[in-house]
């Protein structure tokens, strides 16, 4: 489950794309809503104008028309909130939030309503919500479009999170996340959203909960999320050739988290080094390295260390901006220093 | 205004007789300390969802407030499910869980109470977009107060709406305070319903202390709606009898006249004088509806408090639970 | 700093109002914003109905009019985004965010605005706002009345989070709130708020960033957090009982973190239970055995526990709110497990 | 309608003529690779801010929206210090850690451009409130976009300042489209102006590629509002030349022939006529002005590209940091 064997090479971008075509072929129940995901909307002539800010839905509304690939106004409560309320009601929405930073214009109706309902009517209504959004810096769009932020919503029971890290987890995962009958939320890292990585033409799903081991290890287990799992790569490559064997796990779902397969590595490798870009505290890197100190604690030989971005807002200046975001350098680094 | 046939007639008085027994019911028992978190009464805003709800069958859907008794029993749901729900029973409509906020019976096209202010417009807004997309003539049904109309989810609501045309019909209840603060406070309009020109919709207002008043303009503005026409802001204006809260006293921000006044014009009151001076209903046939219903709130506590508390294994049921493992 | 010699006993919640009311008559710029604080608004004769939904602001409005005491509609984004615009512009206002459970309506102005502000414009603002809300479960109020949710904030960089733990501490806090130039959530737990305790009628500060040590131990340490706190001290006793010595942490400022105090303790006493209403996954819970899990790591003698609640909303009925909050019992089984 | 008197024809048009010249050089730096990030550009709707911004001091308020350079010109803000901000320099306004999109300058009165639409509504209504406390007279403007209003804060905002009457100008930049979505389909009114209604306050519409129009009505709901007497709501209809970013193309929803009506009724260029054939200003004037403006943008790039960058020290400072300790 953990590679493909296909050969033909799409973006993430076009990965999304087709599982969305897919899935609204396959059910008539699934709609897709938000800002611009056609473009000049209602305006003669001029159809699927954008297709989404980031081409994500291009050429979708030819297929499926406006009612399916329905543009909205700027209106995050309002527009995410109807696709709770369709979703309750029998549709399979997918909201686009154009950025996770603009969670707050909408979160009410994520966490009080879409998060909540199924548990508050003891079980007797259904959720299948996808809502898919942005994160991450490095692109020069400063404080308020750069936030990766998902450990606030992992921190709410009743959503699922996803964080997709190529073009295959990004359609496997989008396809899990429509036939899901509970919310789930698919963070998609605006730096992977051009790169190219082969993907099977037909739908197939990625399991929600589930991480892979992409690079086997013994001596150190390096966690990665989203973008943050080729940091991880890159710094295993360059501790290889200083005799460092890291094994680097691909989070892929954040809310469940796939538990087993972090603590079957750090049993192993006995050492852990998350990397993850969202702010330090109450994050995933705390969670993850607070599981690990629970109940992996008899199996660890050195801390239990995390590197993040500051708990700063995202800077604008290019080289602030660098400096913010986690590399391979400081991995490589951190890992010398507890490998003693 | 014509007069409805008799049996809607006989319904409007039966759910408004059936609510104030409920809403007294409820009373009694928080007064005996029963179910913790008290409740929101709507006594004396009977006829709003008597006379919107009458237009509407299961496959319709309502989308109501933190003050959702009435809403619910006017959209069938059974009401001793409501009672044990109340009460914190494995047999309530949401097992026990939910309580009186989130009070729900999504098989009937009741999609919750909302806990939330302003936060089922939306909700309401989504229903409208599958009934639009299903194309069945579904209609959708947002209850809110006056105090909601200045959320933002208000105005978002109402131009999506528009916009899309969604059979939605938004009944603002307009009690005059939100908690203790009045109307002419919170609220830059004189009515409520002059906020449809932001949206190029009708805004109408009825007579909430006049079921018959309210079945007809929300009868216009379900027909509206099932015709593809679009949304209406129906504006009800009404009151609460108590206070906003069962613990709340009202005086401390209202005068007693004022309240004479409007339990001079009562619903239920005033619709019985109306039916036997018009011969519409007898006298009697509704005493014994009342006394039904009365009788009804018995059994359904008795229901209630015949049934078991839920098991601690609910605590984590009805959502993926995945940490920590097992060990909540 | 621990305590005081204060002998007069009041309640938390008259605590803040004294807090409130002398940081007004200190500074002519301190307001106060938010829905029913005065209550009946306008009307002729019925001045403070209300005095707030739970009695915080009682008296307020007939010292200082209702133009510094100043009932809202229901609007949260836009009351509390006011509160940030006021902030920005030279007062120095209190906003009043009747329950946490309702962030979702305005933390687009929050996060984005209060908290980003003073970066982005590279030093040259000030935000000295205060949020006071209501937190945690208990009262039959059911899931979204009764989160605990401050994990989310503390998330937030910008943002100082604190969770008073008694009447002393809610006094102090609050005061050094109002003063700070930076925006402060002040966490209320609605089960503290009757609870009586020795106050010093004079204004003091409790520093923000700063825990305290409410008893001393050396066999493990309990970090409480609100309400948590008390739940700690109970266990302590039990435990004291059972021949183990446990020190007892109340953290009280959330962000930042007062990871000295937190450090110095788990050095002497090599183990660490975190006990922490909110939900579990992103936690405060998680954050301090992270923390621990880095920098305390060689002294550590067992595995770092968490006690939370489980990650599902809060149910209503009794029983299973009941079950929802940690109780001593948890801690004391949850120590003795790891005494070993 | 009166001419207003020299001083402020030379101020309105050199405003609008740095707006441009600002606008078009920094176009020209983006193109060439330099500030990461892109922009909006206001071109096409320089009088707005200038007609508006005209009535203000430093005292008074502004906030702003992600096309915000014009806001921050018209308000005064140091135009060298901006670009050095745009290019990311310690020497900007922000210290090179805001860029285009919260370019600020608070001691200007300037409390940010903004990235998120509909954000600054209750950021400038607070700022009305501490005007209104303080009781000096000063005054806070609210720019927006035809797609803000359909958000929430809009809603939320407007009923706020109405009820407290606060002083408080919203002003409606509707430049027809809110990224590529044409206001017909978004907005559920002809006019934005019309929303009004829903606070009681006056909702006044403006030739926004006329500056003369917009300064006399910007001027009348500015006075209104430091008499005290509350908002108003102030519609410009504009356009922007060019995409909603710098990288967008435009014409994938909108005709050329409607770009070129604009064009010909460019604000800049109609001044100019009107005001030679009125003898108000000379043509000379007007150009060195033009001339003036573009050299001035030369040494503001001048001076941002002599600027160093920020220190890498910057990241942590303005802020305060707990966590990991001094390690990030
Ligand atoms: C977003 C939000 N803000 C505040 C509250 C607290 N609250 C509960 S009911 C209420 C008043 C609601 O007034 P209105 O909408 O007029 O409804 P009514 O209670 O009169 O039926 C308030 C302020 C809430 N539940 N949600
Ligand atoms: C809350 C939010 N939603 C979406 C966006 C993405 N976005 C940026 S500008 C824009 C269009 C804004 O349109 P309008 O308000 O008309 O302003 P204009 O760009 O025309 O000046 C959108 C959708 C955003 N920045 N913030
Ligand atoms: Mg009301
Ligand atoms: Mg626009």
């Amino acid at each position: 489950m953990t590679t493909t064997t296909a050969t033909r090479q799409i973006t993430y971008g076009e990965a999304e794309r087709e599982a969305l075509r897919e899935e609204m072929r396959r059910d008539p129940n699934v709609i897709i809503m938000g800002e611009d995901i056609a473009g000049a909307a209602g305006r003669p002539g001029f159809t699927d104008a954008w297709g989404g800010p980031f081409g994500s839905t291009k050429g979708l509304i030819q297929e499926f028309g406006a009612e399916r690939v329905r543009d909205t106004p700027i209106s995050e409560a309002g527009f995410i909130g109807a696709a709770v309320g369709a979703a309750a009601t029998g549709m399979r929405p997918v909201a686009d939030l154009m950025f996770i930073d603009f969670i707050g214009c909408c979160l009410d109706q994520i966490m009080n309503n879409a998060a909540k309902m199924r548990y508050m009517f003891g079980g007797k209504s259904r959720m299948p919500l996808t809502i898919m959004t942005r994160i991450g810096a490095g692109v020069g769009s400063a404080a308020q479009h750069s936030e990766t932020l998902y450990s606030m919503l992992t921190h709410l029971p009743g959503l699922k999170v996803v964080a997709p890290s190529d073009a295959y987890t990004a359609k496997g995962l989008l396809i899990s996340a429509i036939r899901d009958d509970d919310p789930v939320i698919v963070c998609d890292h605006k730096r992977l959203l051009g790169r190219r990585g082969p993907v099977p033409e037909e739908a197939y799903t990625w399991p929600i909960g589930k991480a892979r081991v992409l690079k086997p290890g013994k001596d150190v287990t390096l966690v990665g999320i989203s973008l943050m799992t080729g940091v991880c790569l890159d710094a295993a490559a360059a501790l290889a050739k200083e005799g460092v064997d890291a094994e680097v796990i691909d989070l892929l779902s954040l809310s469940p988290l796939d538990d087993e397969a972090i603590l079957t590595s750090v049993k192993k490798t006995q050492r852990l080094v998350v990397v993850d870009e969202d702010t330090p505290r109450c994050s995933l890197a705390t969670d993850i390295a607070a599981l690990v100190a629970d109940e992996a604690f008899d199996y660890l030989a050195a801390p239990v260390k995390r590197i993040t971005a500051p708990h700063t807002p995202v800077p604008f200046s290019r080289v602030l901006e660098q400096a913010y975001i986690p590399n391979a350098q400081r991995v490589v680094d951190t890992v010398k220093g507890i490998m003693g | 205004m014509a007069v409805p046939e008799r049996a809607t007639l006989l319904w409007l008085f039966r759910t408004m007789a059936t609510i104030r027994a409920f809403e007294e019911r409820h009373m009694q028992e928080v007064n005996a300390g029963k179910p913790i978190g008290g409740g929101h009464s709507s006594i004396g805003e009977e006829a709003v969802p008597s006379g919107v709800c009458a237009h509407l069958t299961d496959r319709d859907f309502v989308a109501s407030t933190h003050r959702g008794h009435g809403h619910c029993i006017a959209k069938g749901v059974d009401v001793k499910g409501m009672m044990a729900e109340l009460l914190g029973r494995s047999t309530g409509v949401c097992r026990g869980k939910g309580g009186s906020m989130h009070i729900a019976d999504v098989s009937k096209g009741m999609l919750g109470a909302n806990g939330v202010v302003g936060s089922n417009l939306p909700l309401a807004t989504g229903a409208g977009l599958t009934a639009k997309l299903r194309g069945q003539g579904q209609v959708s049904v947002s209850f809110f107060g006056d105090g909601a109309s200045n959320q933002g989810t208000f105005h978002e609501s109402l131009n999506l709406a528009a916009i899309w045309k969604l059979p939605v019909v938004y009944v603002c209840e307009n009690n005059m305070y939100a908690e203790s603060t009045p109307v002419e406070y919170s609220t830059s309009v004189k009515d409520i319903a002059q906020r449809a020109a932001s949206y190029d919709i009708p805004g109408v207002i009825a007579d909430g202390m006049d079921v018959l008043d309210v079945y007809e303009k929300a009868g216009r503005a379900v027909e509206r709606a099932r015709r593809g026409e679009g949304p209406t802001l129906l504006e009800c204006k009404t009151y609460r009898y108590f206070g906003h809260f069962l613990a709340d006293d009202p005086h401390r921000y209202r005068t007693k006249e004022e309240e004479d006044g409007y339990r001079a014009r009562d619903a239920i009151a005033t619709f019985k004088k109306r039916a036997v001076e018009g011969k519409w209903l007898t006298a009697q046939e509704m005493e014994a509806e009342e006394k039904q219903a009365y009788s009804l709130m018995e059994e359904a506590v008795r229901f209630a408090e015949d049934s078991p508390p839920p098991s601690l294994d609910d605590l984590l049921t009805d959502v993926y639970v995945s940490y920590p493992r097992s060990k909540a």
